[in-house]
């Protein structure tokens, strides 16, 4: 099922993510190009309820969609759009609008019928059709529907060029607002953290596939670099990287079951692995294939700024690691193995 | 490659907390919990747990073991494991014995070994390093002649770990002499008893002051023919086989859970940042690889052989808890005190000894990585 | 092997403060630092440095150069890429073709070149590299066929840093068709001009979004007999005793220093322990292997020839490098931000896109690492 | 210089530390027959001014020693006798006692002219002549002589079989005491953890020796396996990871000059390499020896095992980093690279 998912965006992807389209998406924010497919698709809102307007799934489905995403380098917001935003307007009781769709974390208050605060590197704030805002309400936490056009966005971007904007509301009058659940920014964050690594283990996987490619093409003194052992050794750690962050990620998505959410020690091990596993497949994949891997025109850039970037988007290794210890010293020594081989469901 | 997280099921479940809830009873509140190769040689223990049906489970019921699958076979040994359990009698016999009389043995070898080892009462030991071999198992030097009615084994195999408390050991004897050839043709397996008079056990201290490894000395062993493991000629082949049956089960991983909860309990209370990072990502980590290891599990069981999968598996698990101990005594800041007053203390001094042996078992890190860079490369061309 | 500490004179000293002093008056103060290959292309800053005498410090006084020491020089260059001081343009005429020219040169270039070097008139590129050939310098296509009165050259050279703004590079050439023996027979070093018509450079757009490394297509460019580079077919030597010299100097350490420095500006007050530990990392390491590489330094100029520990040097200090870009990043515990409000944002940006290359300089660790198994080994023997 | 002292100690040292005599001496607490040679030659107290009975010579002659100590494994307490007790009674003004000495932390009061308190992990302790306890007396720090006899010893040893005993003082009249110096305790921790940087670049750099002919002489699958790649490298990093901790003991040793005591930014970079090349040393030697390294009749675990001990004794790797990196942060950003590049003198 959700390997139907992955492969079937794969394929759609495949053709469409080429490199030009990535050097105009970094000049132009994203790719409309990319985008409307997957939109027409159904598959930018995987994980949202039918009757929120989404395209109904469970997280680990969108996580096989961000997974093939990350793999292909898709210069469009698949991650804000539906497991990020569009889950937290659902959670709301909200109905997606249309459209790419993000949402970011910082401190903004409602008061007044108003918002005002600031978002801090919101992913794709200008390409987005709406952005859902989690503010202080006077009764408490509500989720507020912005278009981006009200607010003041100013330019940023990750080391891919994926835009990463700060965005200020000055008094701005959203479209809607509905309150808030109690736990909706611990649960975005969590999701947020998993899409992260869903994309990551997609990448990694790329990056496993172009690093064995280029290194059994290459011959040097007279044989594929890749039979030299040195070279040999870096293609297995990338592999068993690829392997952890694919099934942390996995395992943290499937455990969220057909409706729920993902558990917070899933998550916080998911982002963890996935996190080092990042950098540890960028740098022996560049170690491998040398100087041909930090230009621009081989395929291995595009994956390993994403990479780069992707592993301390909302929280990186360290940061999770820590998280997720003070959870398991809470528990204490007796719960520990229990907690730990708790199965996926 | 690359496996799908797999569920256990309400059955599998259940086993586990029957297993779990037996080894509260079982074990005394001060159980200093075995690491590495699967805690003590505790006959009675084995025998204990034999008659629940959890040593040689996956011996089909016909010989006298409990038929489960490998995930059942994985989740009763991940909780010994998990406990650290006295489990090193039966060890080798249930992992690697048993199935290699199922694949390789008569009909009557399994009638007469694998009910025993079901019931507990009959360990093996593995004979396969000699002196100066190394990885290279293929040296073998020890040769079996032919003689009337079997076979008159000489040599020297090392590193047999329990020689001196087990029944039995299988032998990887050169029966043919080395020709120019394949250096692999010409061996087989022969089962020998450790109590003849012929075999000569003494022990190898290692670094950590333990002795349970040995150095057995073949002095004209008289091994009858229906004690030849498989086919005169095929022991290369066995042996390997064999060896990707050990690869990637939870003894991969689970050698650090000891000295982890103990960190937990001593340095784990209301942990600084630097202690908790420490144990959040020992706890991560653990719980990814644990998924992978129940993925090939479950992978066996559908009738696939993940072998490379197992290989990374195994690199990836004995890499980690390699780790662990460096991770965890970075985050204790403490000097290390092997009669130290707390568990943690005693555990992280045998784990600093032991550490270095648990990427030599069941294949190099280098040999492992040579199995999986050959996988890889393979695939894409 | 393993070398003693050694002091700097009070004269070294001085000179250290007096290029400190020179910076702290020059450079202003948001000065951005450069990392990895020396700072950007700065005629104008190579020229002031030239009038100091600290250009081409080690050419000989009868050239115009200062004739300085290896410690003398090292001095000045540490302290040049300690603040990332913009010296690209006379880097590698001053590291590698200077001492190329005074080695292997003719009385008439060491004339007509070695000035121009010491005065910062005279920038260099090296064209070794050439598509598809990595690590493996030796599988030259770059032909030069002999005509009246020189060569002309045809080929392609990769990763020729600021070929679009030096005036001159070093190339590789095949002087004779490659015959069955030995592939390193039959190599010359021609200096050819980069204005001239038959040079057509263009930038290899990198990923950290730079074009200072270029691809140069020679397309019947004629060398005259002058200038080529010591012995026609004695090519590999020379490059290779080249390649010994670039190996263990300050660039190996010290590409990291204004991110190190950014950090302690940015995330080092007053620290908590995860952030100081991170820092005192470094530290410790930067200040050992900058011994290190002074040793080697000293050792040069007493007449010895640490090749096999320069590459060790190498090889810890890139690894080192690289090492830092993640310490610091995973105590810092930001988003990576290219245009982020701070210098360590911009600075770590630019690290983690450049770290790769940093371990491709002068030997992948894979060669230099194969260097010092040679000699360890041998030793032995 | 040094080098001629390590040499002559190393000389002294070859046939007298035997496997034998290092069984013994774990079984019996230290090796008599290794210590009365030593000890003729003056070089337990190399590094104690003469006019307190040591045999003179810097602080860097004294590393010398231990390095040569720390290659051979000496089971002896040589650092303990000179650089550490020996120093500390010196600075007090107080002269020598003959035999070996040792010293340790922990918390002592002088009252009524007793010691009362407990000192942890004292090395060689029952095998010491005397013991130098700096305790908090009624007038500030004072130095006191000690007899082990009177005092409660209780058994303990590192991963090496060294004696780390744990001493209890109750109510001990001391042979002799004398204010100490204000700094006298900054300055024995400073000297305690260069020593055992000094030891653990000796055992390392032995280890190399030991590793590379063992992986010389080791012939498989036809060839030394020295040859294979994997060895090679692990070969590599043993030396590399040597010489950095024998720079960095040695630069923190020439450092503290003629008469000087080593400065503690120059400690605290020597403790942190040293103890980090330690366990990497460590680590590769035995995956380069494989199962022979592991056993007690090669000469590998020897080594390793003090390695091991080492890095932890006095400060590990962390907390001498933490406690660079403190120092560092309070210069600020521009004293940093003044500070680092200031020169051994």
């Amino acid at each position: 099922m959700n390997a139907d998912v992955r492969e079937a965006v794969a394929d759609l992807l495949a053709d469409r993510v080429t490199p030009e389209v990535l050097e105009a998406a970094e000049r132009d924010g994203w790719s409309a190009g990319v985008w409307e497919p997957l939109h027409a698709g159904g598959f930018t809102t995987v994980g949202v309820p039918e009757a929120a307007g989404g395209a109904g799934g469970s997280v680990a489905e969108a996580c096989a969609v961000l997974e093939a995403a990350g793999a292909a380098a898709a210069p469009v917001p698949v991650a804000e759009t539906g497991l990020l935003a569009g889950r937290l307007l659902a959670a709301a009781g909200l109905t997606l609008p249309d459209g790419p769709l993000t949402t970011g974390t910082g401190s903004v208050t409602l008061a007044d019928g108003a918002l005002t605060g600031r978002l801090a590197r919101v992913p794709w704030a200008s390409a987005s059709a709406r952005i859902a805002v989690l503010a202080d309400g006077p009764d408490g936490s509500v989720v507020a529907v912005v278009d981006p056009s009200d607010a003041r966005i100013a330019a940023g971007h990750n080391l891919a060029g994926e835009p990463r904007e700060t965005v200020d509301l000055d008094g701005v009058v959203p479209e809607t607002t509905a309150p808030a659940p109690a736990d909706a920014a611990d649960l975005l964050a969590r999701r947020s953290a998993l899409a992260r690594a869903a994309q990551i283990a997609g990448a990694a996987r790329r990056v496993l596939e172009v690093t064995v490619a280029y290194t059994g093409e290459r011959v040097q003194f007279g044989r594929p670099v890749s039979r030299f052992p040195a070279v040999a050794d870096h293609l297995v750690r990338i592999a068993e990287q690829a392997e952890m962050a694919a099934m942390a990620a996995r395992s943290a998505a499937v455990g969220a079951g057909p409706d729920g959410e993902p558990a917070e020690l899933d998550v916080a091990a998911a982002a963890a692995v996935a996190s080092e596993a990042a950098g540890l497949v960028a740098a022996a994949a560049h170690q491998a294939t040398g100087a041909m891997g930090v230009t621009r025109e081989f395929a291995l850039g595009v994956l390993t700024r994403r990479l780069w970037s992707w592993r301390d988007e909302w929280g990186g290794e360290r940061a999770w690691s820590t998280r997720l210890g003070h959870t398991l010293a809470a528990g204490g020594p007796e719960q520990l193995w229990p907690t730990l081989s708790r199965g996926v469901r | 490659m690359i496996f799908d997280p797999t569920p256990l099921s309400a059955d599998e479940e259940a086993l586990r907390e029957e297993v779990r809830a037996f080894l509260a009873e079982t074990l005394p509140d001060d159980f200093r919990p075995g690491l590495g190769l699967g805690g003590r040689h505790d006959p009675e223990f084995t025998r204990t747990l034999a008659k629940r049906g959890w040593v040689g489970m996956s011996i089909p019921t016909e010989y006298g073991g409990a038929g489960a699958s490998t995930v059942r076979r994985f989740v009763v040994i991940e909780e010994l494991l998990a406990a650290g359990a006295p489990i090193a009698a039966h060890w080798i016999a249930e992992r690697q014995s048993a199935p290699a009389f199922l694949r390789f043995g008569t009909e009557e070898q399994r009638q007469w070994f694998l009910p025993r080892i079901a019931a507990g009462e009959c360990w093996f030991s593995l004979g396969m390093s000699e002196p100066d071999a190394g990885s290279d198992l293929a040296s073998v030097r020890t040769t079996a002649t032919p003689v009337e009615g079997g076979w008159r084994v000489s040599g020297t195999k090392v590193w047999t770990t329990n020689a001196h408390l087990n029944h039995f050991a299988a032998m990887l004897c050169r029966t043919t002499p080395q020709g120019e050839g394949d250096r692999h043709a010409g061996l087989s397996q022969l089962i020998v008893d450790l109590s003849d008079d012929g075999v000569h056990v003494s022990p190898i201290p290692l670094i950590d002051g333990e002795e349970h490894v040995n150095e057995v000395v073949l002095d004209g062993v008289f091994v009858p023919d229906e004690r030849v493991l498989g086919e005169v000629g095929q022991g290369w082949a066995q042996v390997t086989a064999e060896l990707a049956h050990e690869r990637s089960g939870p003894d991969r991983y689970l050698s650090i859970l000891g000295l982890y909860r103990a960190f937990l309990d001593v340095h784990g209370r209301d942990p600084d940042d630097v202690r908790a990072a420490a144990i959040g990502r020992v706890g991560a980590r653990l719980w990814t690889i644990r998924q992978l290891s129940l993925a090939v599990a479950r992978s066996l069981d559908q009738g696939e052989a993940p072998a490379v999968e197992a290989s990374l598996v195994k690199d990836i698990g004995t890499t980690f808890e390699q780790q662990v101990v460096e991770t965890l005594r970075d985050a204790a800041g403490i000097e290390i005190d092997p009669g130290g007053p707390t568990m943690f203390d005693r555990l992280l001094a045998e784990c600093v000894l032991n550490a270095p042996t648990w990427t030599l078992r069941g294949g190099t890190t280098e040999v492992l990585r040579g199995i999986a860079a050959k996988a890889l490369t393979r695939g894409a061309r």
